[in-house]
């Protein structure tokens, strides 16, 4: 009744045996549990991490955030138009001797989109991309029977796959790295039936690893081994990676200091300061951008473009990441990451294009528009609810900015209303809320994945905020310019102006850093910044 | 056996009053005035009740002290440990502004940080000013702890009271019940309070009414039905005594000592029940603070900031001893046969 | 006696019945998806998942429908675990909590009593008010704190037992002492005060005149005797320990049923809630007669025949 | 005795506990008497016998099971309105044995005293109400000094005058005292005795004597009846039941009384009784008859007929 | 006669919050082989305090022995260790409790109470024990002792369950047994069954008794000699037959006037008027003097000694002295005194 009691045990006599040969052996932590293997059925970070170590799609991405040919072997041929890809496979192997086909590829994409399994992600990915799946989807809704076969994937042969797209979408092949496309081998899934995915038994793999010692979901530790299979193995160097859950920062940190683990989950900005200056502390900036939603339904003061530039300028986001959340976390007055995506074509950041100054923390300036504002509306004093999550940071920050706003805007009163995380959601779909912190990370690396957040009508919008000018310059780079890089990010751009400087629709706060610890035996530890975490391929004990 | 003589007064008849021998040879006094003479004999209690004096009093002015507002927020001066002055001399007492960092490094967190003003107990992550908001704390942990009584009292006490004595159907209904609210995840039940009310005391209050009672009801049940045999009760009820009556008047005032008691199992498990409902947004408005939401947030910084978690503890444990101390003392106290 | 566990049985069915229903009821109105990802999805595809689970039936069918699988022993599949069944989920989940409960329940209870017969025995004494002070400390201060700590000191600092995990015995130590201070507090404060009274018995004062020794009158004759209120404050105890503590989990990475359960509802897992829900009502009926039939084998005047007066 | 108006009729009554399950106690089993008009009647028996039980049904603490009690004329355990109850209440008290037991120690001796006079509403003012306690604390021999004390400050004597005093407090006709003697030292037996006697000549009073040590009861009672295991054996005045007494269960309790004269103790032989001597027959009537006047004995038609020989 | 127990100027005091309680002012008194000593007294006059001294039973919290021996077997028990006294109580001296519904451990089966000081004091095994245990329970009149055996105390009647305290107290065949109102709580009846129980086993065993009792019929049953205690003093003390037809102290007049005589006299109960004394201060004189109708001015300056009645018969009262005036007894008293002298030439 004691979790894989056994593995671990094993873990420290060998790595006691073996001692100086540096055994290419490491313990890690995960935050959570593993809820789903199957690729097609997985949602959250922890299954597509581990997804993303023991399987491969087309492509993956490697250690400097670059896509890198997986399944497919080199670049694929794409069609004049942009919306026809076919893709040669390599020689690879699913861990049990088969070979990975085309067949594999079409087989996870149809169960994806079929509405009977009803894959939390696959139309997500898919609708409005692969040509056929939003109809798919939509009849599926009904209730009608559907045609799988319409779907854009086609095996043309053992080894060659085509994909037809709505539209030519640029950031395609990095969606390629995403699980909800990896390759699902039809025969064992159909063998194994109701019990696929259940456990690590009941599972192939094709990636750099295999799993292991994972009894299923409620499972709390599990393990990666090394799979001969795999078409590079000789890259991968390590021969194990242990790993367990544990969710609180401050005992992840402990577990770290006992060298009961070797690397930890992400840790909470509470933690982090205890390692300030240490060597072992890893950290990178997300292209996770945290902001205020301003919802101007119903709320005359939220209406008024004054009173939005206001609240957007008077909040002292500087002091806010170095003091209260001193994690690396840095000003944010844009809405589109920094060191997320570069234009292909001029190898530079999108964010040169506009700058970091869009709406930044302007006492004066928020003083004036809210006098400005309140005049406009005829008032002195206004209640605004403040919506957010029922994490430490979510109330800190809350707390933070009340404070900010109170104290920077006379007559404006915040009331904080922190609820659990499935309730904000609940009210941010009914749009009952007048304030809410919300965050947003990239599902791909295109700024689109931001820009198209704001649309009228968007599914994130969720706030009544409308701009014609906003939504031309998005539809555009979505159609006509989808194939110019250059005149796409300008209008995307564009657009970021309108939404910040002209309309101050959202008052954006921080992007968020990462920080976790690993052991400095440890070299080449490798993490993204879209779709799965970590990759384990490279990485290696020193 | 030596004998003297006995002379004649001696042996005269001594005139004996056969009335005054009936008397007792105590004061008069009434029922609290007794109640009080016996409380204060105990002097744990009394000490107690001193300090818990000094505690309310601190509650109520301790925020307007140090002249820092509990909402205040100083960044630039955020997570100082105590400093006091004179005290900070005097190497042994941690009030000089002294940190340790995890490699053992002991460094004055004033001097880092540049700060000349002196925050008694320091301050948090948003720069406020600790004992402010200990004092703020202990205000609204003091209200629930009150508030966790009354519940218990009112609430717990009828319904148990009433289970007990009627007895037979009305019991076995009214047991059900509490099994089924004691089977309805608390959770789901704070959370639809979400929904519908707004977070606030009034939403801690009614949280609390909703389950708090129970472990008071039981053990209200079980004594009652003990005491309900007694021969006073019979002797009532010859008289005429209603059942309500019967209760209040007999069965309550014999039911104070497990009452008070039990109440003091209650008051510890409302202040971080309190705290948990904070937590997930039902309890206090954010600035405002309570211990037990205190020692929450200190206990996310526990290795880097002691201090932020050690002080609420200790007001939390301070109160609580005394509580116990004075429940016990008035417990003696309540019952006349303990007294002499 | 058959006839009183029977008539016991159907109340329990009765009240669990209720509990589940109740709790099926309140759990729809809260609001939100199962659907963690909802914000991300298009009205065509919430449909579809809503179909898949059933969702769009109006509530009272879904309640119809899982009753009616709840009497064929199906307790459903989770939302947030692909293809998981709650009846898994609750059987392997349970099990590191349970034993971290009893653990924490016999360790507390049997060092409560230690302490309060101790206590009682010397009243007044500086002992009797040192076990006072943990009494109180054990119930003012949360098992959290008593966590970290341990934690912190004992694993990190002295490195006697493992911080975290859940794969041997000696893993188990630390959360077992964190939540055990609560348990101990308790039963110290109860044995104390029953022992007080029952050491002032004739009984007592007979086996004194006996000759017995004072370890066998406070163990033999008195402990027992004391132990009444102790079990039945430890009984609803027991259920809430055995069915996990969630910050004890948490800090300890037990993958205990505590942390499954406020998870599920915090995502609105429908079936889990309502497994985890019926698995702890079974558990507090069950107990609470337990604590019933203890009372008769603790005390044999207790007879279970007149047990409901 | 001269009154031989009846003040309280007992028929057939009976009080079973558990009815129907398997321990089912029956504790007062179909028993009938009258009681007079100021007579003081005793009962003894054995403990657990059924007196108590008889005692708290006459006064309606229990439900009867079956039969009647008519006090004054009214059946005690039929319909009755609030003020019919009440006015009951008021004219039939008891006194309970523990005198300990049976004063709410929290509350103060004027409190105890005074409840039936507040429910009742016997005192118009507070002043009336505390005039009423004092004097009624006089009357049992207290004085008004003992008003504000609480019960456990009392001696056992003391306790019990103020259970005499509360239940006099709403000047009953009938009280039914319960072993009101037998929690006491000898010493205080006596003042209790003394006292209750007093006021029956004072005020009238009607008792119901339970008890079980023969020799006090002998010395209150006018009539005695002897319980055994729940019926009622035998029923004669005081002075014949003692000089004559015809059933072998009484004959054995009184032979069982010890006597402070050591002289008679080393002679006395005690009789044993066994409920089977009496080998009764399945068809026999076994009912309560009156062998001499006024001298009722349980028993059955053939063994009416020998007593009837032997004691006349 | 041999004296197996010799009490000598025993003063003991309890601390209390609102003061010292003198329960015991100096009480003697011998025990001889094999009689029974009965002794009586008011309630609270100290009779419990006494024999639990013996016992060393009182709470060590709060009481002490302020002066005074308690001789038996050459060691002063007031003295002794609480390990040296574990080794005498039950074995060489034992005691009944009055109230033998709340004297047995109500969780613990008969049989393990019993067996209890048999194994402790005489190292039996367990099942040579239980054969003891089983024997004695048939010798107190326990039928089905082997089913009876494994019972607890509720399955058992009031009668019955005495008998088992009695059955605990003789299973190591004590020297001494201190029963302290053994009957008290049972009808007459079954205490008739005790009473001729107890004497029996005296008999058997040849112990030394020590019984306490208020009920004087009780006393003219059991008892050899008779102490009498009154405000934690020995008043009077005397053969059985002394103290019953020739009292000398005014309390023993008015305990044996209290009875009521079942040749009945419609007269008035004589009832001994007032209260205890209050032992936190107790009298300066005789303790009975607030309700002694004879009592003298010396009474209350003075203790009176204990006056020689005669060998076996000795009296606490100034009345005794010969220059004390005469008085007259009670009625009740006059009549049993009238009987003594011929009683005296019928011995
Ligand atoms: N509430 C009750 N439920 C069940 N049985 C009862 C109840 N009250 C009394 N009895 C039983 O009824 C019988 C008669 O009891 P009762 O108290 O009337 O006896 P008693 O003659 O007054 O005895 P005592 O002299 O000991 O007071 C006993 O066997 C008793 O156990
Ligand atoms: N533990 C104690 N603490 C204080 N006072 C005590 C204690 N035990 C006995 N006393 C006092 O000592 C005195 C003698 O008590 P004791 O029990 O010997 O009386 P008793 O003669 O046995 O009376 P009863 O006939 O009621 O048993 C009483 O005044 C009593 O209040
Ligand atoms: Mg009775
Ligand atoms: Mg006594």
């Amino acid at each position: 009744n004691y979790g894989g009691g056994d593995s671990a045990g094993d873990e420290k006599e060998n790595g006691a045996d073996e001692g100086k040969a540096a055994a290419q052996e490491i313990k890690a932590l995960e935050s959570a549990l593993i809820p789903a293997m199957d690729s097609v059925m997985a949602q959250d970070t922890v299954s597509f991490s581990t997804l993303n170590n023991v399987n491969e799609g087309l492509y993956r991405l490697d250690p400097n955030q670059e896509v890198v040919p997986g399944m497919a072997d080199g670049e694929p041929e794409v069609s004049e138009d942009g919306t026809v890809y076919t893709f040669k496979l390599r020689d690879a192997k699913w861990s049990n001797g088969d070979p990975v086909t085309a067949n594999d590829f079409v087989y996870a994409w149809q169960r994806a989109i079929d509405p009977k399994n009803a894959s939390p992600y696959g139309p997500y990915m898919m609708d409005g991309k692969i040509k056929g799946a939003a109809e798919i989807s939509a009849a599926g809704a009904e209730k009608k029977e559907v045609d799988l076969n319409t779907l854009g994937v086609k095996a043309i042969d053992e080894k060659t796959l085509e994909v037809t797209l709505e539209r030519p979408i640029p950031y395609f092949l990095s969606l390629m790295a995403f699980p909800t496309f990896y390759p699902q081998n039809q025969k064992f899934v159909e063998e194994q039936g109701a019990d696929y995915a259940k456990t690590a038994e009941n599972l192939v793999y094709n990636g750099p690893f295999a799993l292991s010692g994972w009894d299923g979901s409620t499972d709390s530790s599990w393990t990666y081994t090394k799979n001969k299979e795999y078409w590079d193995a000789e890259t991968v160097k390590l021969e194990k990676v242990q790993w367990n859950v544990l969710q609180e920062s401050q005992a992840a940190a402990n577990a770290f200091e006992t060298g009961e683990a070797d690397i930890t989950p992400k840790l909470s900005s509470d933690i982090v300061p205890q390692y300030e200056g240490d060597e072992r502390l890893v950290k990178w900036l997300e292209p996770t951008i945290f902001w205020l939603k301003m919802n101007q339904k119903d709320n005359e003061a939220l209406q008024n473009v004054d009173v939005r530039k206001a609240i957007a300028q008077a909040i002292n986001k500087e002091d806010f990441v170095n003091s209260v959340l001193n994690n690396g976390s840095i000003v944010a007055n844009y809405a589109v990451p920094n060191e997320f995506v570069k234009n292909d074509e001029t190898g530079k950041d999108f964010r040169e294009i506009n700058g970091n100054e869009l709406l930044p923390y302007n006492l004066d300036e928020a003083k004036k528009a809210w006098e400005k504002g309140l005049a406009a509306i005829g008032t002195d004093s206004v209640e605004l609810r403040y919506l957010t999550d029922d994490t430490e940071t979510a109330k800190k920050t809350a707390e933070y900015i009340k404070n900010q706003l109170e104290t920077n805007l006379t007559g404006l009163t915040i009331k904080v209303e922190s609820v659990p995380f499935s309730v904000r959601l609940d009210r941010e779909n009914s749009q009952d809320y007048d304030l809410q912190l919300a965050g947003w990370g990239p599902d791909y690396l295109d700024p689109m994945t931001f820009s198209d957040l704001w649309l009228t009508g968007g599914g994130n919008n969720k706030m009544d905020y409308s701009n014609a000018k906003y939504d031309q310059l998005v539809k555009d780079a979505q159609t006509t310019l989808a194939q110019k890089p250059v005149e796409r990010y300008e209008a995307l751009a564009d657009a970021e102006k309108i939404l910040l400087e002209e309309d101050a629709a959202i008052a954006p706060l921080y992007q968020r850093s990462s920080n976790l610890l690993v052991n400095d035996k440890i070299d080449n530890f490798t993490y993204h910044l879209v779709g799965p975490e970590y990759s384990y391929k490279w990485t290696s004990v020193k | 056996m030596t004998q003297e003589k006995l002379t004649k007064d001696m042996i005269e008849p001594a005139h004996i009053d056969s009335s005054k021998s009936e008397e007792i040879s105590k004061p008069s006094l009434n029922f609290w005035q007794d109640a009080w003479l016996g409380f204060k004999k105990n002097k744990a209690a009394i000490v107690s009740l001193v300090v818990l004096a000094l505690l309310t009093i601190m509650a109520l002015v301790g925020p307007h002290l140090s002249g820092y507002n509990y909402s205040d927020q100083n960044l630039k001066h955020n997570n100082l440990p105590p400093r006091i002055p004179v005290l900070e001399n005097i190497s042994w007492l941690p009030f000089d502004g002294d940190l340790e960092r995890k490699n053992g490094d002991v460094y004055n967190a004033y001097e880092q940080k540049n700060v000349d003003e002196y925050y008694w107990l320091g301050t948090d992550s948003l720069g406020r000013d600790i004992f402010t908001r200990v004092w703020v704390g202990t205000q609204v942990s003091l209200y629930i702890a009150v508030l966790a009584a009354v519940i218990d009292m009112v609430i717990g006490v009828i319904y148990g009271a009433v289970s007990g004595f009627f007895g037979g159907r009305t019991d076995n209904v009214m047991q059900r019940i509490t099994e089924i609210l004691v089977g309805i995840p608390n959770l789901v039940v704070v959370i639809l309070m979400i929904i519908v009310l707004d977070p606030g005391i009034l939403s801690i209050t009614i949280a609390l009414t909703i389950t708090g009672w129970v472990g008071m009801a039981r053990v209200v049940r079980a004594q009652v039905m003990k005491l309900k045999q007694q021969e006073y009760v019979l002797a009532s009820r010859t008289l005429g005594l209603s059942n309500g009556k019967i209760i209040w008047k007999h069965l309550l005032p014999n039911l104070a000592g497990v009452i008070i008691i039990n109440t003091m199992f209650t008051i510890p498990n409302a202040i971080f029940f309190e705290a948990f409902l904070s937590f997930i947004g039902l309890g206090l408005q954010p600035p405002l603070a309570s211990l037990g939401t205190l020692i929450d947030d200190g206990f996310k910084v526990l290795q880097l900031y002691p201090y932020q978690m050690i002080i609420p503890a200790v007001v939390i444990s301070v109160i609580m001893i005394c509580f116990n101390m004075i429940a016990d003392g008035l417990r003696d106290a309540l019952d006349p046969k303990m007294r002499d | 006696m058959v006839k009183y566990l029977t008539q016991r049985v159907i109340y329990m069915i009765i009240t669990l019945f209720l509990i589940a229903t109740f709790t099926f009821f309140l759990m729809k109105i809260i609001p939100g998806t199962p659907f963690t990802n909802a914000s991300k999805l298009s009205e065509a595809q919430l449909s579809i998942m809503i179909n898949k689970y059933g969702l769009n039936e109006p509530v009272p069918v879904q309640y119809m429908n899982y009753i009616v699988n709840l009497l064929k022993g199906d307790l459903g599949v989770s939302f947030q675990f692909d293809n998981v069944g709650v009846t898994e989920i609750l059987m392997n989940s349970i099990g590191p909590s349970a034993t971290l409960g009893f653990q924490a329940i016999l360790f507390g209870s049997i060092f409560g009593i230690i302490l309060g017969v101790i206590s009682a025995l010397r009243q007044n004494t500086w002992v009797d008010y040192g076990s006072t002070l943990i009494a109180v400390l054990g119930k003012s201060i949360p098992s959290f704190v008593f966590a970290g700590l341990l934690q912190y000191y004992i694993g990190v600092k002295l490195g006697w037992f493992p911080v975290a995990f859940w794969r041997g015995p000696e893993y188990s130590v630390l959360p077992t002492i964190a939540l055990a201070m609560f348990p101990l507090a308790t039963t110290a404060r109860f044995v104390r005060t029953e022992m007080v009274e029952v050491m002032e018995s004739d009984y007592i004062t007979l086996a004194k005149a006996k000759g017995a020794s004072w370890f066998d009158i406070a163990f033999k004759h008195a402990l027992r005797n004391a132990l009444i209120p102790v079990i039945t404050v430890l009984g609803p105890l027991v259920v809430s320990l055995m069915t996990g503590s969630l910050v004890i989990e948490k800090i300890f990475g037990i993958p205990g049923i505590g942390e499954q359960f406020v998870k599920s509802i915090t995502v609105n897992d429908y079936p889990v809630i309502m497994g985890t829900t019926i698995l702890f009502a079974v558990l507090f009926v069950v107990v609470i007669l337990i604590v019933d039939l203890l009372y008769g084998i603790i005390d044999p005047r207790i007879r279970l025949a007149g047990g409901k007066k | 005795m001269a009154n031989t108006e009846k003040l309280v009729e007992i028929k057939n009554l009976k009080q079973y506990f558990n009815v129907g399950k398997a321990n089912e106690v029956k504790a007062v089993d179909n028993i009938s008497f009258d009681i007079y008009k100021g007579e003081t009647l005793g009962l003894v028996g054995e403990s657990g016998c059924g007196k108590s039980t008889t005692g708290r049904t006459i006064i309606r603490l229990y439900d009867a099971t079956d039969g009647e009690v008519i006090f004054n004329g009214e059946n005690v355990h039929g319909k009755k309105s609030k003020a019919q109850l009440k006015e009951f209440n008021r004219k039939m008290q008891m006194i309970f044995q523990d005198p300990q037991a049976s004063l709410n120690p929290r509350m103060k001796v004027s409190d105890i005293i005074a409840e039936g006079i507040d429910i009742h509403g016997l005192a118009k003012s507070k002043k009336e109400r505390m005039n009423r306690v004092i004097e009624l604390l006089e009357t049992v021999g207290l004085n008004k000094e003992h008003a504000n004390r609480y019960p456990h400050e009392f001696s056992g004597g003391q306790r019990q005058r103020i259970g005499i005093a509360r239940a006099l407090a709403v000047k009953p006709e009938f009280i039914i005292a319960d072993e009101p003697i037998s929690a006491l030292d000898v010493s205080i037996q006596a003042q209790v005795v003394n006292l209750m006697k007093n006021l029956q000549k004072e005020k009238g009073l009607t008792y119901l004597f339970i008890a079980h040590d023969l020799s006090m009861v002998k010395y209150i009672s006018d009539r005695i009846g002897v319980m055994y295991f729940g019926k009622l054996v035998e029923l004669a005045d005081a002075d014949e039941l003692y000089n004559n007494p015809i059933h072998p269960y009484t004959q054995s309790l009184l032979s069982a009384i010890p006597l402070p004269d050591p002289d008679y103790e080393r002679t006395r032989v005690r009789k044993t009784y066994d409920p089977s001597m009496h080998n009764y027959t399945p068809d026999e009537v076994v009912e309560f008859r009156e062998v001499k006047p006024g001298h009722f004995v349980m028993c059955s038609q053939a063994e009416f007929e020998k007593y009837k020989q032997q004691h006349s | 006669m041999e004296k197996i127990l010799e009490v000598k100027d025993l003063h003991i005091s309890f601390h209390t919050y609102s003061g010292e309680v003198q329960a015991i002012r100096g009480v003697n008194f011998d025990l001889f082989k094999g009689e029974t000593l009965a002794i009586v007294g008011e309630s609270g006059s100290g009779k419990s305090v006494t024999t639990k001294t013996i016992m060393r039973l009182l709470p060590e919290s709060n009481s002490e022995i302020k002066n005074g021996e308690i001789l038996f077997d050459g060691k002063d028990l007031a003295k002794l260790s609480n390990k040296a006294m574990q080794k005498i109580r039950g074995k060489d001296i034992s005691m009944i409790f009055q109230d033998p519904m709340t004297s047995l451990n109500p969780t613990m089966k008969i049989g393990k109470q019993i067996i209890e000081p048999i194994v402790k004091h005489q190292n039996l095994s367990k099942a040579a024990a239980k054969d003891r245990a089983i024997d004695i329970l048939r010798l107190v009149g326990i039928p089905q002792p082997e089913v009876r055996f494994n019972q607890y105390p509720h399955q058992f009647s009031g009668g019955m369950r005495q008998r088992v305290v009695i059955a605990i107290a003789l299973a190591c065949n004590p020297k001494v047994l201190i029963a302290d109102e053994p009957t008290t709580a049972l009808d007459v009846t079954i205490q008739a069954q005790i009473l001729e129980l107890m004497k029996e086993l005296q008999k058997k065993i040849d112990t030394s008794i020590i019984f306490i009792t208020h009920d004087l019929g009780v006393v003219a049953n059991v008892a050899d000699r008779v102490a009498v205690m009154y405000g934690g003093k020995i008043v009077e003390i005397g053969t059985v037959d002394e103290v019953f037809y020739n009292p000398q102290h005014p309390y023993t007049w008015g305990l044996i006037s209290s009875m009521p005589s079942l040749d009945a006299e419609d007269e008035e109960l004589y009832a001994i008027p007032g209260t205890p004394p209050d032992l936190l201060n107790p009298p300066k004189g005789d303790a009975f003097a607030p309700r002694n109708e004879y009592a003298m001015k010396i009474d209350l300056e003075q203790q009176p000694p204990m006056f020689k009645v005669s060998d076996t018969h000795y009296a606490a009262t100034w009345l005794l002295h010969p220059d004390a005036p005469k008085v007259e007894p009670p009625a009740a008293v006059k009549r049993r005194q009238r009987q003594f002298p011929e009683k005296k030439e019928g011995n």
